[in-house]
């Protein structure tokens, strides 16, 4: 099968809708994408034949469930190939799931004389627990500064890793504004060789919906990733670790199902991932987490992703040909996912963004939670369009005739 | 709802050529800095009150998208002599207006009632508002005695 | 309309399958509900309609569902009486929404030298989170015990209170084993009376299904509900607190939408209740809720009470009326809802759970993690099982058969 | 899948008048401890080793579901007399059992052959493996010149 986004478009419901009369053209999947049949079939099959609470049911429906919601989780390592299920923990988005490591891990562990490595391109999600964590714990916080080419500066990052004191790095896998995808396995080997204990947490948010992932390769302890990016359904996520890290961390929410023994004395925890997943999980949403894998990898990742990176090279060679646009991120295609910033002379993000809206065309237009790479870049707000395995050239045009009516009516 | 509900002649020319826009005024009585973070926009507002207790000068200065800017120029020319109780009714008609009331005093609003349309685009109708907000919030603070004051807006 | 729960069965899928010819008869719903049709296609809507992210979307569908998400909000404010619509929080359970209750007040506020009282009778959601607190931070964890009875033992309350030292209380509206309804009203003021400043929380995830609750009136600090125990969809909870509560709290999760402004040097915390909404919400899963809100309202939370209170008084009779069945939990009608927990002398609950299977009756056994209560009533476990608005006395019989036949099975 | 798959007779007559149950063991080499909080289960078991480096005793004590504590008692009398690594081997072979394979010592296992169904029923097969996963351990832990462990089960 030839990979067709038309064809594929028609399992998107959404996608299938009008906007006053115009078809809808969806390109803010970098925000959250669609969510294609086969994965609303498999939550409607839980809700309609299995409706049920899992672990430690004795009864058939409950069993079933469980059996699938721990087979999620199977496949979602196998997805992103991490070596450990065990390893795999749901939660409920990836910001939870880098907030368990902020508390459990890193709280515990770094202080006055440590420092903590993240770059200038991080979302707030992968920046905020640990400005939060270094205020209550003393340790000092380093940004990988970015180049004038929008990618992350090596030399720079060499020379903050230089004393040793580095004992936690997290990185982004692939920025949400720039699309830069990062070379993680670069930046991880040079965090290794400043100080061999230095864990690291790669922020996979915008990189496991668009190519394929291999965790184990990139070595890093941790890997967060999200369902409503990756044609998945909201409410879950995971983390990704390496089952020696979560088995030297305490809980973090603490509940039913994440102990082993309770008395008003002790409390002894069960093991990961069990110990990280307290409470009722997110269950309809594991079955949709798990056929999303399944149907992204029944297109194929790889296609997926020699489709977007065609698709954003013309994307952005048609922009950068623009009158009055100006394109934010790296040049080069193999350095660079789908999602596109730019602005266009005298027209606010604000306006473009309604201006397109009457188009049929959905961008995001604002800082995408990641101010302080909003300062480096000297704007309070940038157009952002995103891509997908669903979108192709006959998105192209709408968004253009937009921005060409936006300046035709803003900026003369 | 089309664009054009949104973007009227008379609100692009607000935005084009604004009115009453200055980074400082002379003698100023009260300054408020109003900003919303989450967009973005940033709202310098400066009134100077005459003795009689009108407004003598209102002008703005800020960051933001074509309807908060044009706005916050229509709004300067409505409530331009004004006394501060009237301003301040006449910015509460503009803020209803703005939740789907009709005006009352639609004359008074002037240009204002060009931005009846935002009421439809609720994302927009804050970026309307911030103008309006920021003389509301000057005009209070003048009354408490005070000279500066800053707001940050939540989602 | 008169309250009939044959008619409302047929509005909830699960329910109208056979399990090996048998009709399903769901005995767990305080482990979790089922969930009607209007909850499956409000999140239908969602994702066929109007998939997209929320807050600040310019585009119509996110305006849309971003306006849809906030009414989620405050329509869960209205079904449990809260005032403000500010003080509802969503989470992804509400095991979630004590953990941060947990984390961004108790363990920033207590110290050696205070208390915090909880029951006897507490979910691990509602003692975990305490006991792990005051372990970290040295404050003192104090339980009010259990009566013959079993309800919640007033006078010792009282003395538990005397010294005034009590800072925050911690009860369960309604026990997921007992079955009891606390008189929290009451303890709430005595603990008001020892120190005008306590903060208090009330677990509600067995109340808010089961009975119209009126935060309101019980005037605590913190209220906590479970979605999918509400007729609601999986991967959904709420924190409903007083908005003065939770201006004083610093975030718990951090992230994306919870902040003002952000750099290397200082952040601004959004105000609540988005300052605790870290990230991508679980949206589809509030279409949901607000769909169960309004399906549970139209049923009529009054009528619902009144069923559950007499079918629960037909169920205990009967079990009581059958010869070597223990049951546990209060005898008066009015303290007491739908969950029985009971034992059948001589069979093991977990015999007793798979023998009722093969009668196509769902129940749970085990300690309902409530290890502190089983340790009260001294056994490992027990049975239990749950009513909810569409069970009725149809479903006693096949109940009353499978432990006849189990106890002919294994207790001779 | 129905009930007479799981609660066979011989099951049954093994969970009524259970074979090596004891709280005790004189002489004994090994005693561990197994308990699986979640379910409550919990299992004590007891080995004495012969000179001839074989089982010359297998007593359990414990609590927990019919299952756990029929195929406890079936274990005992199907391992008594054997040298340890054959007894590890059968407790292999039982474990595959409970994956749905075929056993390939049926004769070996005697009663244990009777729990075959258990394996479709996934929740049960920790009860049915409870007992076995003792001996392996206290043979283990024999083997490692120890006296006694203890094992808690997660989920
Ligand atoms: C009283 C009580 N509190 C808390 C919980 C935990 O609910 P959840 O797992 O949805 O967080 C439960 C449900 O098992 C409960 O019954
Ligand atoms: C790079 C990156 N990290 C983290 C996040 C946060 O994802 P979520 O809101 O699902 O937790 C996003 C999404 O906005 C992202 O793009």
């Amino acid at each position: 099968m030839s990979f067709d986004p038309a064809t594929l478009r028609k399992e998107f419901p959404t996608l299938q809708r009008e906007v006053d009369g115009r078809r809808l053209v969806y390109l803010d999947s970098a925000a959250s994408s669609q969510t294609p049949q086969p994965v609303l079939d498999a939550m409607a099959e839980y809700y309609e034949q299995l409706r049920s609470n899992v672990e430690r049911g004795v009864y058939r429906i409950s069993e079933v469930a469980t059996g699938r919601y721990e087979q999620a989780r199977e496949r979602l390592a196998r997805f992103v190939g991490a070596p450990a299920t065990d390893g795999v923990v749901f939660t409920k988005n990836v910001t939870e799931a880098i907030n368990l490591v902020a508390y459990s891990w890193v709280r515990r562990r770094l202080g006055p004389g440590d420092a903590l490595l993240i770059t200038g391109m991080e979302h707030h999600a992968n920046f905020v627990p640990w400005w939060h964590a270094a205020q209550d714990q003393g340790f000092e916080l380093r940004v990988v500064p970015i180049t004038d080419g929008y990618e992350l500066d090596l030399d720079a990052a060499r020379a903050l890793l230089a004393d040793g004191r580095v004992r936690f790095l997290a990185v982004a896998h692939v920025s949400n504004v720039l699309g830069t995808i990062n070379p993680v396995d670069a930046l991880i080997a040079m965090a290794r060789e400043a100080n061999p204990d230095v864990v690291t947490l790669v922020d996979g948010a915008q990189a496991a919906p668009h190519f394929p992932v291999d965790v184990a390769a990139l070595d890093c302890d941790f890997y967060g990733v999200t369902g409503h990016k990756m044609c998945g359904p909201t409410g879950i996520g995971a983390l990704i670790a390496k089952p020696e890290r979560l088995e030297e961390m305490p809980p973090f929410l603490t509940g039913g199902s994440m102990i082993l023994d309770v008395s008003v004395d002790e409390v002894t925890w069960n093991h990961p991932p069990h110990r990280f997943e307290a409470a009722t999980p997110p269950i309809a949403e594991a079955f949709g987490l798990e056929a999303a894998c399944d149907y992204l990898d029944a297109v194929g990742m790889e296609q997926i992703r020699t489709h977007e990176r065609d698709l954003v090279t013309t994307f952005v060679d048609a922009l950068r040909a623009t009158e009055g646009v100006t394109v934010y991120g790296p040049l080069d295609a193999e350095h660079r996912s789908g999602a596109i910033s730019f602005a266009v002379d005298g027209v606010h993000p604000h306006d473009l963004g309604a201006m397109l809206d009457g188009y049929g065309v959905c961008i995001r237009v604002g800082h995408h939670c990641a101010k302080p790479l909003m300062r480096t870049l000297g704007v309070n707000a940038t157009a952002r369009a995103s891509l997908y395995l669903y979108n192709d050239t006959d998105d192209l045009a709408p968004l253009l005739d937009g921005i060409a009516a936006a300046r035709s009516l803003f900026a003369r | 709802m089309s664009m054009e509900d949104l973007y009227q002649e008379i609100i692009l020319d607000h935005y084009r050529k604004p009115h009453n826009r200055a980074p400082s005024l002379e003698d100023e009585d009260v300054h408020v800095h109003h900003s919303n973070p989450l967009c973005g926009d940033e709202m310098d507002l400066r009134i100077r009150v005459a003795d009689d207790g009108r407004l003598d000068a209102v002008v703005f200065d800020g960051e933001g998208c074509s309807i908060s800017q044009a706005s916050a120029s229509a709004m300067t020319v409505a409530v331009a002599g004004r006394d501060l109780k009237d301003a301040l009714e006449l910015a509460e008609d503009f803020r209803l207006m703005m939740h789907g009331d009709e005006p009352t005093r639609a004359d008074d609003l002037q240009d204002g009632v060009a931005f009846e349309g935002v009421a439809r685009f609720p994302v927009r109708v804050k970026c309307a508002l911030l103008g309006w907000m920021a003389l509301r919030d000057a005009i209070e603070t003048y009354e408490r005695g005070a000279s500066a004051h800053s707001v940050t807006y939540d989602d």
